[in-house]
This record gives structure tokens, sequence and C-alpha cells, in this order.
């Protein structure tokens, strides 16, 4: 009856174009001797995954949350704190540790958007903020894990008849993580859900007065978001085999609300957008000035008044 | 048997009474219009009847249910429904899509996150049928945001008819319109009276005399009269407080 | 699709073409930028300084030196180890500064059987029961400046001492190696928070207790804070103030000035130390550098003087592991430390010095060497490693 | 804990309350007023104490060298309003916290540029160096007297202007009502740079007063301006009283938190797990604070809009 108008119609080519490309980068790395951007590109994935999540929150429901690294935080020390309690037991798994990972960040976000969710604009931003830097502080002293130094794993995840510790296997296990959280994030979107949560943000009151139950709708996005954070921070752990508490500062939040922002607000492929372009950036610049952050800053105001919706918008416009 | 029954209903700002030991009802199919002067505490009374304010005192009874302390949304769910005085749309989705998410609200849990709406027949037959009631159905493509004020008005409507309500409240939905979009309102309002349960607050006194089965008037957060439109036509403490001054304003 | 083959393209054009076999290739991952830049710099002033001393070469051999920024972050850190190791093929890795980025790069370094020297942080870790074949601390462990103090403050007599360190691990080793040489009593024990501006509200109790003298550790622009804040409240005429020598290095002393006048500090090398080659050091740092050295670039130096000498000792055999090992535990240099030696665990055995605050006949704030509280001393965790 | 030093520890928290007062004071207007959120405000703050510390090298006077530091941070300010943050306060919160971040990062890369890496040095002016006695038994810097000093008169000056004159109404009517502000026409234009200049010679006030007590370096703004936000939020934004409220609130909160919750928990808690939880708890009481003051009013302590 209606053309979908949320996504491509007939750029519908290069999502796929874009997974081609990202199934064959490991031997096209490895063709020029550059395997070492394997580990790279999946840091990159990684962070889109964290970038995308957070876009649910604020592109798609209005919650401009600088909280969000907590629940990176804490999913990337449920799997550190996994091998160090449990080392070599079946917890290391990936298939436990995991889905635990992205429980805890599920339980933490519930807990901390039950709270910040009854307050609304800046004093919700705040209010995130202050409970991530809590946590902050608590992992900061705590001497067990590592406090201010951080903690080491000393080996990956472990997956039954994968190997986690080669840096391509680890590579096409995140791809495939991340392919498939930006299907369901898709099909979200485009769900009874995400038209709930994209009403929200349009005009909350309405949605009220329509008899949405606002604040539920919130909290499961909020959850929901929070578990995709704690599964990047899972992955984070693994692909640095080390995790510390500057994982949840609020810098590492606002970092992320950049890239969202960057990438492009409510988009789908915002996130990735804005991570690849960062991180690329910050990768690149260093090599050819040394005050390379001018630029950077330079660069980012650029997109502030000439692609207002982010680059992902640049792309659809 | 009545709709809504509103019972002693209180309200202090302070030590200002906004809404003062206030009893009004409204009958199944009836329209019941309220009138009175700025601050006279029509908005604050909406407020309570939608549920956005709590009363400090009173019972409000709904449908059978007592919903004097139910939150807003649960009003809704209920089938109090409510049209805002300044347009409260959703500027980013398309009329269409602004409809078939209020059909939402009232069809089935919304917490589905797989199937994509547009799959939903039902829903978009639903939504399209209230834009044809609503005289919007030429428009269901374009974005919310880009309609004229007229036009806003009825999507206004639309969006409180879509959630199948038991009661329409309706907050001035004529505010801001010229003669010829006020006209197409009141034939709107018109059609859909005896449909529903409406409690319409409105100035425009020629439209609230057309429509209405009752009037009340507020003043100072108190109902000073009730009656048929030639009652209220002739009642001499109404006229003095109000159609007086409307007339020097 | 065009616009990712570009950026690989343009990834490709900043990446270095492979090198040939016959030339030492180090890595230097420092902190160049951030608030602990100031530090990645000294040490690589102070590397490279000794890279012009032994005439641009690593043991006669032509040396390719890759400096990265790891901007204190540790995920950076460890995606440039990942580089260095995998991609350059790196001898060595060197020029780390900060803990945390040690922590974060020393697996996939070690996993490359790749020698890891660090310019500056030694983890009582690394030094203890997880002490590695493939790692050296070329300047201390972490807590061996307050070691040094705990055992000056001990020596002078103090009974009743206050101590005050940032609440973090970190913090707390620290203070525990104060501990383990002063037997005294505490007046008080205060942890603040990491990153802390004002410490009003710590002077005052500090005031109030009362003590003989006050122990700090407080790195970066705590110290700096907490330093001018202690001066400005006149606590420096009532307490003597001892302290690591992290919070009062040239550098320092030069941006903060008088509030440091007077301080009494340890640490394992001065500008003072009279040997040929720190002499030697300390007048052509300031001839390049316009400044004077301060113990972090004398790390850096001493690294590099360290993977010389090794290098040279092996011949410029560096893929015989086994020999390359025994040439770095030999030492065979002549640091501008003065005598040292390493200790089984590759940490060092040496000698600390108590220092002070005083100006110069320049008008300077420098250090003077006082005293020597320590002569070879080994580190608390050397029993702990099974090497 | 004698009453004396209790009485120090009030003038402590009283003291780092003014001091967070100064910032926040700037924050909350351009924030109620213009509906801009500025992260950058920090970076004014750095601005004025590197300025500041230049300045009094320079004139080799402290007065001279702060007053200097206020006007030119001032016209740093007034010019940034001009070029960049004009363009934006029409647009959503979140371009412009992309922008303004955008900024943090160049005026730290800029300022390591300018100044090095190195803090700089900036110390107490001789005449306040030393302490007053307040009570016998009970001296207090003069300096930091100084801070409380000044941060009062600033808090009188603002009730003034805001109070008293024609541009404090219209700064009401913005805060309370923006487009009531716009509604006025032509001169909010002029209004809003000059009073981001206020805001920015605020900020510079605050660098130039705690320069001295701090270490003058990059990145010292955005430490300091969390807590501003904090403050702001307790305090309601867009409310200068708020602000004073809620910076006086954070000042004490924090102060004994760091005083007397170590000490306090030693007495119930087994000693190990006291001296844990203690430093901990201290380090977040003022976030503790403002999640209890959000939970008690979601709008602050004086919600300047109704």
């Amino acid at each position: 009856m209606t053309m979908p108008t949320g996504y491509s119609r007939g750029l519908a080519y290069w999502p796929l174009a874009l997974l081609a490309l990202a199934l064959l980068l490991p031997q096209l790395l490895g063709m020029f001797g550059f395997d070492f951007y394997v580990s790279f590109a999946t840091r990159i994935m990684i962070m889109a995954l964290l970038a995308s999540s957070l876009n649910l929150l604020v592109g798609t429901g209005g919650m401009v949350s600088l909280g969000h690294a907590a629940f990176f935080g804490a999913g990337a020390y449920t799997v550190a704190i996994l091998a160090r309690e449990w080392g070599g037991t079946p917890a290391t798994s990936a298939l436990l540790s995991w889905p635990l990972a992205m429980l805890v960040g599920a339980l933490l976000a519930a807990f901390i958007g039950a709270i910040c969710l009854r307050t609304k604009g800046v004093y919700f931003i705040m209010s995130t903020l202050a409970f991530a830097q809590m946590l902050f502080y608590v992992f900061l002293s705590l001497k067990s894990y590592g406090g201010d130094d951080g903690m080491s794993l000393t080996q990956r995840s472990t997956l039954p008849g994968i190997d986690l510790g080669a840096d391509v296997v680890f590579y096409y296990v995140v791809l495939a993580l991340f392919a498939v959280a930006l299907l369901l994030l898709g099909r979200l979107d485009r769900a009874r859900f995400g038209k709930v949560l994209r009403g929200i943000k349009d005009n909350e009151l309405r949605m009220e007065s329509l008899g949405f139950a606002v604040f539920r709708f919130k909290l499961v996005a909020f959850i929901l978001a929070g578990a995709m954070a704690g599964l990047a921070g899972a992955l984070m752990g693994n692909l640095n085999n080390f995790v510390s508490p500057n994982m949840m500062h609020w810098e590492q939040s606002g970092v992320v609300l950049v890239m969202v922002i960057l990438g492009g607000l409510g988009r789908l492929w915002g996130g990735l957008a804005g991570a690849a372009a960062m991180l690329l950036l910050e990768e690149i610049l260093p090599n050819f000035l040394p005050h390379w952050q001018i630029l950077l800053g330079v660069i980012l105001l650029a997109v502030v008044f000439f692609a207002p919706r982010g680059l992902a918008g640049i792309f659809r416009a | 048997m009545s709709m809504l029954e509103i019972s002693g209903l209180k309200k202090l700002f302070g030590g200002l009474v906004v809404t003062d030991n206030l009893d009004l009802s409204v009958a199944e199919g009836e329209l019941h219009a309220l009138i009175g002067p700025n601050g006279a505490g029509k908005t604050t009374l909406i407020a309570q009847i939608s549920g956005s304010l709590a009363p400090d005192d009173g019972r409000i009874v709904f449908a059978g249910h007592e919903i004097t302390r139910w939150p807003a949304y649960r009003r809704a769910q209920l089938g109090l429904s409510r049209s805002f005085q300044i347009t409260s749309i959703f500027p980013s989705f398309t009329v269409l899509d602004n409809v078939a998410l209020a059909i939402q609200a009232r069809s089935g849990s919304s917490f589905r996150f797989w199937q994509p709406v547009k799959a939903e027949s039902a829903l978009y037959e639903a939504a399209l049928e209230i834009l044809a009631r609503t005289g919007l159905d030429a428009l269901g493509e374009n974005p919310a945001a880009a309609l004229g004020h007229g036009e806003h008005r009825q999507l206004e409507l639309a969006l409180a008819l879509a959630t199948q309500p038991k009661l329409l409240l309706l907050d001035e939905p004529m505010a801001g319109l010229g003669a010829e979009d006020s006209q197409r309102m009141v034939e709107l309002i018109e059609r859909l009276k005896s449909q529903y349960a409406i409690l319409l607050v409105e100035h425009d006194m020629d439209a609230v005399f057309r429509l209405a089965d009752r009037i009340s008037v507020l003043m100072s957060g108190r109902i000073i009269a009730s009656g048929s439109g030639e009652a209220i036509r002739s009642n001499a403490e109404v006229k003095l407080a109000y159609l007086g001054e409307e007339e020097i304003a | 699709m065009k616009k990712q083959l570009l950026w690989l393209a343009l990834l490709g054009a900043l990446s270095l073409p492979a090198q040939a076999a016959d030339k030492i290739k180090i890595g230097f991952i420092s902190t160049l930028s951030g608030p602990g830049g100031v530090l990645g710099a000294a040490i690589r002033d102070g590397f490279n300084l000794a890279l012009e001393h032994t005439g641009g070469k690593v043991g006669g051999l032509p040396v390719e030196v890759i400096v990265e920024d790891d901007q204190q972050k540790p995920d950076v850190a460890k995606q440039l180890a990942d580089k260095m190791t995998k991609r350059d093929k790196v001898d060595f890795v060197t020029g780390v500064v900060f803990q945390n980025i040690m922590q974060a790069i020393e697996q996939p370094v070690f996993q490359a059987q790749t020698y890891l020297i660090s310019t500056n942080t030694g983890p009582s870790d690394l030094a203890g029961e997880r002490c590695n074949p493939l790692f050296f601390a070329a300047a201390w462990v972490s807590d061996s400046y307050s070691e040094a103090s705990g055992k000056n403050v001990n020596d002078k007599g103090y009974k009743n001492v206050f101590v005050i360190a940032p609440n973090y691990p970190g913090g707390k080793d620290v203070v525990n190696g104060f501990k383990r040489f002063y037997k005294g009593g505490y007046a008080g024990e205060v942890y603040t928070k990491l990153g802390q501006l004002d410490y009003a509200v710590e002077l005052s109790q500090l005031r109030a207790a009362k003590p003989d003298a006050v122990f700090f550790f407080l790195p970066g622009g705590m110290g700096v804070n907490f330093l001018k804040q202690y001066h400005q409240a006149g606590l420096n005429k009532e307490f003597p103030l001892f302290g690591t020598g992290w919070s009062f290095d040239q550098d320092t002393l030069a941006a903060v000035g008088e509030p440091t006048l007077g301080a009494l500090n340890a640490a394992h090398w001065n500008l003072d130390l009279d040997n040929p080659q720190n002499k030697k050091f300390v007048a052509d740092f300031e001839k390049k550098y316009n400044r004077l050295p301060n113990e972090f670039a004398s790390q850096g130096y001493d690294a590099l003087m360290l993977i010389d000498a090794a290098v040279r000792d092996v011949k410029g055999k560096v893929e015989d592991k086994e020999a390359l090992r025994k040439a770095l535990e030999a030492a065979n240099f002549k640091s501008v430390r003065g005598a040292f030696k390493f200790n089984k665990n590759h940490f060092p055995i040496q000698n600390y010095y108590l220092r002070q605050v005083v100006k110069d006949d320049k008008g300077r704030f420098v250090n003077k060497t006082v005293a020597t509280i320590f002569t070879d001393h080994p580190d608390a965790y050397v029993s702990a490693c099974k090497m | 804990m004698s009453g004396l030093l209790f009485a120090e520890q009030c003038l402590n928290g009283l003291q780092f309350g003014l001091m967070l007062f100064l910032l926040a004071a700037g924050l909350t207007l351009v924030f109620g007023i213009m509906d801009l959120i500025n992260l950058a405000h920090g970076s004014l703050y750095m601005l004025g104490a590197y300025l500041a510390a230049t300045l009094t090298q320079v004139t080799g006077s402290f007065l001279p060298g702060v007053a200097l530091a206020l006007l030119a941070t001032a016209l740093v300010g007034m010019l940034l309003e001009w070029s960049v943050l004009r363009h934006l306060y029409r647009r959503d919160h979140l371009s412009q916290v992309l922008a303004t971040f955008a900024l943090i990062l160049i005026a730290n890369e800029a300022t390591r540029a300018i100044w090095g890496v190195q803090p700089l040095s900036f110390n107490v002016p001789a005449a306040l160096s030393g302490s007053v006695e307040l009570l016998p038994g009970l001296s207090y810097s003069a300096f930091r007297l100084t801070i409380i000093a000044v941060g009062l008169l600033v808090a009188a000056l603002l009730y003034l202007l805001i109070g008293r004159t024609r541009i404090g109404m219209l700064v009401r009517a913005g805060a309370s009502n923006r487009a009531m502000a716009t509604a006025m026409g032509t001169n909010i234009q002029r209004l809003f740079t000059v009073l981001f200049g206020v805001g920015a010679a605020l900020c510079a006030l605050a660098g130039a007063m705690l320069g001295p007590l701090l270490a003058v370096q990059v990145g010292m703004g955005e430490n300091i301006l969390i807590l501003a936000f904090v403050v702001v939020v307790i305090g309601g934004i867009g409310s200068v009283r708020g602000a004073f409220v809620g910076a006086l609130l954070v000042g004490v909160v924090d102060t004994f938190g760091r005083a007397f919750v170590p000490l306090t928990l030693r007495q119930f808690l087994p000693p190990a797990l006291a001296d844990a939880a203690g430093p901990s708890l201290a380090a977040i009481s003022i976030y503790i604070l403002m999640i209890l003051v959000l939970l008690w009013k979601p709008q602050g302590l004086f919600p300047s809009r109704a």
C-alpha cells in the first residue's frame, strides 16, 4: 500500500556491497601486507556496535545518555572478572560470558534507567553521567581487579571449534555479531517498538495521551541498549585482552556520543559511519601534523555546519 | 448513564483556588460544551481530567472506573482521548504514520520488535479510514510538519479519534482557524456527535451553540450555570459575567 | 566501495614499506600528548640524545626508531604494540611511561617474543611472580622511591607522619613501599579522589593532626595542585614535606617554582650525580634542548644505551633471543645514574638518593643531592620471581 | 574533631563552593537564556587562567594581570559567540554538544601549541600569601579568604544586575521564556553577545583566582566543567540563585564527604572495609547529592521555567 519510507529504496545494493567488502577485508589487507589493520577494523566495528546501541537511545528515542560507557565497561569487566576468577573453566566460554556481559549491561541499565528516566533533558544527561562516574570511581578503587591500572586477560574467550585468539577469526565473529545487531536494529526501527520510540522522541506528551506507557518503552529501550553496549564491552575486552576503568569514564561516553552525532542521529548506519570516521581520523591525522587535534576539531565543526544530519545523512541525500 | 462523572474536584496552586469543588458530567453520546473566560480554570480542569495534573480532592469516574489517581496513559487506554489546544502531533512522521501510531496504541502490544509496521495492513486500513473521516485522505503521504494550520487541527482530531475513544476531550479545536477552516471543523465535529461522548472546550460561541447538547459555564474554578443553549443564553448571571465581557472584548 | 578503497590506499601510503634485515628496529610507544605527554616527551628527548651520542647507530648497526603516541589510552597502545610487533617486526619495544599502558601492551609484545624495555614504570607484579625473561625495567620498581622516602623519614627519627595519596591501588602500593621502611606511627592517612583539584580539606586535617613530617604521593597535576596549596597554606614552614622524585622532576620545578623550594624527595638519579657520563648527558641535553634534563630523560637515555650495549655484545645477531637476553642482563654500559646492575628479575639494583629543592646560582630551582639513602638496593619482590 | 577544625572545614566548603559558583553562574545563564549547551565553557576557564598567568608575568603584578586577562577572555568569548556559537542557538542540543566538543579539542591543542605542554608557573601574589587569624587558634589562608570575598562580591553584583537593571529584566525574561526574549527584537542579539562576554569574564575570574592554587595546564577545564554542570543541574537551569545555592551545597557536601565520611565509617565498619569504602564514597558524594536532588525535584532546586 505504501512504500517503505525509512530505508534504502534504490540504495539497497550498498549494504550488501559493504558486507562483501567486510568479508573480503582480511584477504585484501593480507594481500598488501597490512594484516595488522584487521584488528583495527575489528575495533571500528566494536565501537560501531557501541555507538549504534547509543544511537537507539539518542537518535531513535531522544534519550541523550552521557553515561553509556558504564554498560560498556560493565560488559568488559564481566568477561575479565569471569576469566580472573574462573579461568580455564567453562566460565571463559564466549557462549556463557558474552551473554552474561549482556545480562549485566541490561540489569545495570534497568537500575540506572529506572531512576534516570524520571528526569528529562539535561537533567537526564547529567544523572546518567553521575551513575557512570560512580561506577568509574568504584572500579578505580577495586584493588583486586587492578584499580586504575586495569587488568589483563590471559587469553580471549573460547568458542567450541573456533580459535578466537586468531585475529582474523575474531574479526569474523565480531563482523557476524555486528551484522546481526544492525539487522535487529533495522528491524526494530521499522517495527512497532521503533515507531513508538520515534514517537516519544517527537512528542512524549502526546504519546502519553494516546495511551502509551512511555516510561516502560523508554526503559525497555534503555535495557536493550545497555545489553548491546555490554556485548560491545565484552568484545572490546577480548580484542585488547585488557579492561580498565577508563572504559567507563565520562569522556568515553562523550566520545561515543560524538560518534553518534557525527555519524547521523537515528540512522541505522550512523553508528558505523561515526565510529569509522572518528577512529580513522585519529589514526590518519597524527601522521600529517603535530597539532592534529585542531584539524579534527575543525572537521567536526564543519560537520555540524555543513552536514547537520551527520555523515550517514550525506549518504542518503 | 454518565460516561464521565466528576464530583467535588478541587485544585489549589499555592493559595489560589483554580478548581473549586467542581461537579461535571458527560453522558453517553452527549456533547457537553464548557465555556468560560480566560483564567476561569479550563486548562487546569482538562489537565486533571486527562491525567497530567493531580487534583487535591474530589473524584473522577470514567466508564465505571474511578480514575482520579491514574496516570494519563491508563486513562487513554480506557478510552479517554484528548486533543490539544496547541497542536500536538508527530512532525517527523507522515500524516498516515501519525494516525497509524495512534491506532497502534489501542490495538495490541507495541512491544513488537521484528515485524515491520508497514506489513500490518489492518493498522493502515484503519488509519486510512480515520483519514477519510477527518478529510485528510489526500494528504496521507505528506510529512506532518509540512501541513497548514487547519490541516494540523484536523490531524490533531484524527489522532484523538484513532484511539477508539469512548470520550473525546476536545481542547479548543477551532483555535486559530479562519472562517473556512472553522466551518469545516464544526461540520466534522457535528458528524462525530452522538458516536462519542464529547467534552468540548471552546471559545467560538457560534460553534458552541450550534454543536452543544448542554453547555456549562466555568468561572473562577466553579460551574456557575449549566443547561441547554437557550437556558445559558438567557441566564442573567452568565450574561453579566461572561457574555458581557465577550462583547466588550 | 570506491571510498573504502581510497581509505585503504591512503592507509597503505602511510605505512612504511618493509625494511632490509640488517637493521635494528626499535618501537617507541610513549605518551606524547595529553596531560601525561610531558613525561613521554622527556623520555623521548633523552632517548634521542643517546642516539646522537651513539652516532645514530645501535651496536654499530643502522637503526630505525618508530615513534608512536599512545595518547595515554591503553586500547590505543595495545593497537600500536600489535602494529609494531606484527607489521614492523621490531626487535625492541620501549618508551612506555604509564603502568596501565604497560599492562595493555605486555601481552602482545611478549607473545611476539619481543624484548620490552621499560623507560619508566616498573610494575611490582612484573618484578615478582609475573616476572618475564623478555621484560627489562631500565628505571626502577614502582615503590622504590617511596621505600627510599620511608627509609629516610625513619632514619631521621620521625615518629608521627601524615600520609596522603590518591585512592587507587597504584597509590596504595606506593604508600606500602613507604610503610615497609618507616616504622613509626601515623598522624593520619588520607586517600583522595583521583584527579582531585582542591586539597584544602586534607590540609586542614593535616594541620590539625600536627604530624612531625608529611609524606605525599600525588602524580601529575594533582601533585602540582597539592604542592602549591601546601606552600600557600604556609605548611612548608611547619611540617617537613617528603615526596617521591616524580613530583619534583626538573620540568615540574621549572613550572611550579617557589612552592617546591626546600621539599625533600627520593630518586635514583639527579643532575649533580658525579660521574663522567652524567656530566656529558646533562651538558649535552641542555645544549640540545635548552633546558635541564629530568630523571625521565635520564631513563630514556639509559634505555637506548642498554639496547646499544646489548646489540653490540651479540654482534648484531638480535635473532638469537637467548644471547640477546644474556647481553641485556649484563647491562654492559655506563649508566648516567652511576653503578647499577640487573637483578635476576631484570629489575635494577641501584642507589637511591635524597634530594632537596634549592635555587642554583643561576636562580633556577633544582634538586641538590643531600644524601645516599640506599646503596645497591634491590626491590622487595625479587624473591617471588622464578626466573 | 575540634570545633575549630569544623569551622575551618566549613570555610573550605564555602570557598570551594564559591569557586564553583563563578563557573556555574556563566554556564547557567548561557544555558538558560540562549539555550546553549556550551561544553567549551571549561576552555574559557582554562584560557582565563593561562592569560592571567602570562599577563601577571608580563605586567609583573597580579591585579593588572588578572584585569587584563578578564578583558581579553571576555573579548575572546564574544568573538567566539559571534563567529560560531551564535549560529548554534537555533540548533538542537546535540549539534551544540558536537560543535562545542570540537571547540574543546581546538582550544586544548591550540593552548599546547602556544604555551607548551608543561603546566604554567602561576603563584599566589606575595601580599596574599600569608594567613589571617580569624579566631584565636583559627588562621585561614588570606588568598582563600580573598576567593570567598570575590565569590560573594560576584554573587552580590549578579544579584543586583539581574534584579535591578534593564539587562537583568531581559535576562530573567529570557530564562523563563525564550520565545519572549527572542520576540523582544534585534537587541537580543547584542544582549546575547554581551552576556556571553560576561560569562567568559566570570570564567576568566575563576581561572585567575584558582590558577595560583591549581595546576595551570591543558585539560584543567574539563575536570571542573563537570562539577559546574552538576551545580547548574542541582540549582535549576537558568537560575543564578540556584547556581549559588547549588554551588554552596556541592562545596559543603564534597568537603564534608571528604573530611568526615571516612572517619565516620571507621566507627561502624571494620577498618579494612572502612578504608576501602570511605574515600570512594567521598569521591562520589556530589553525584549522590545530585541524584537525590533530582529525584526530589526533577528540574533542580530553583526551576526557572514553569
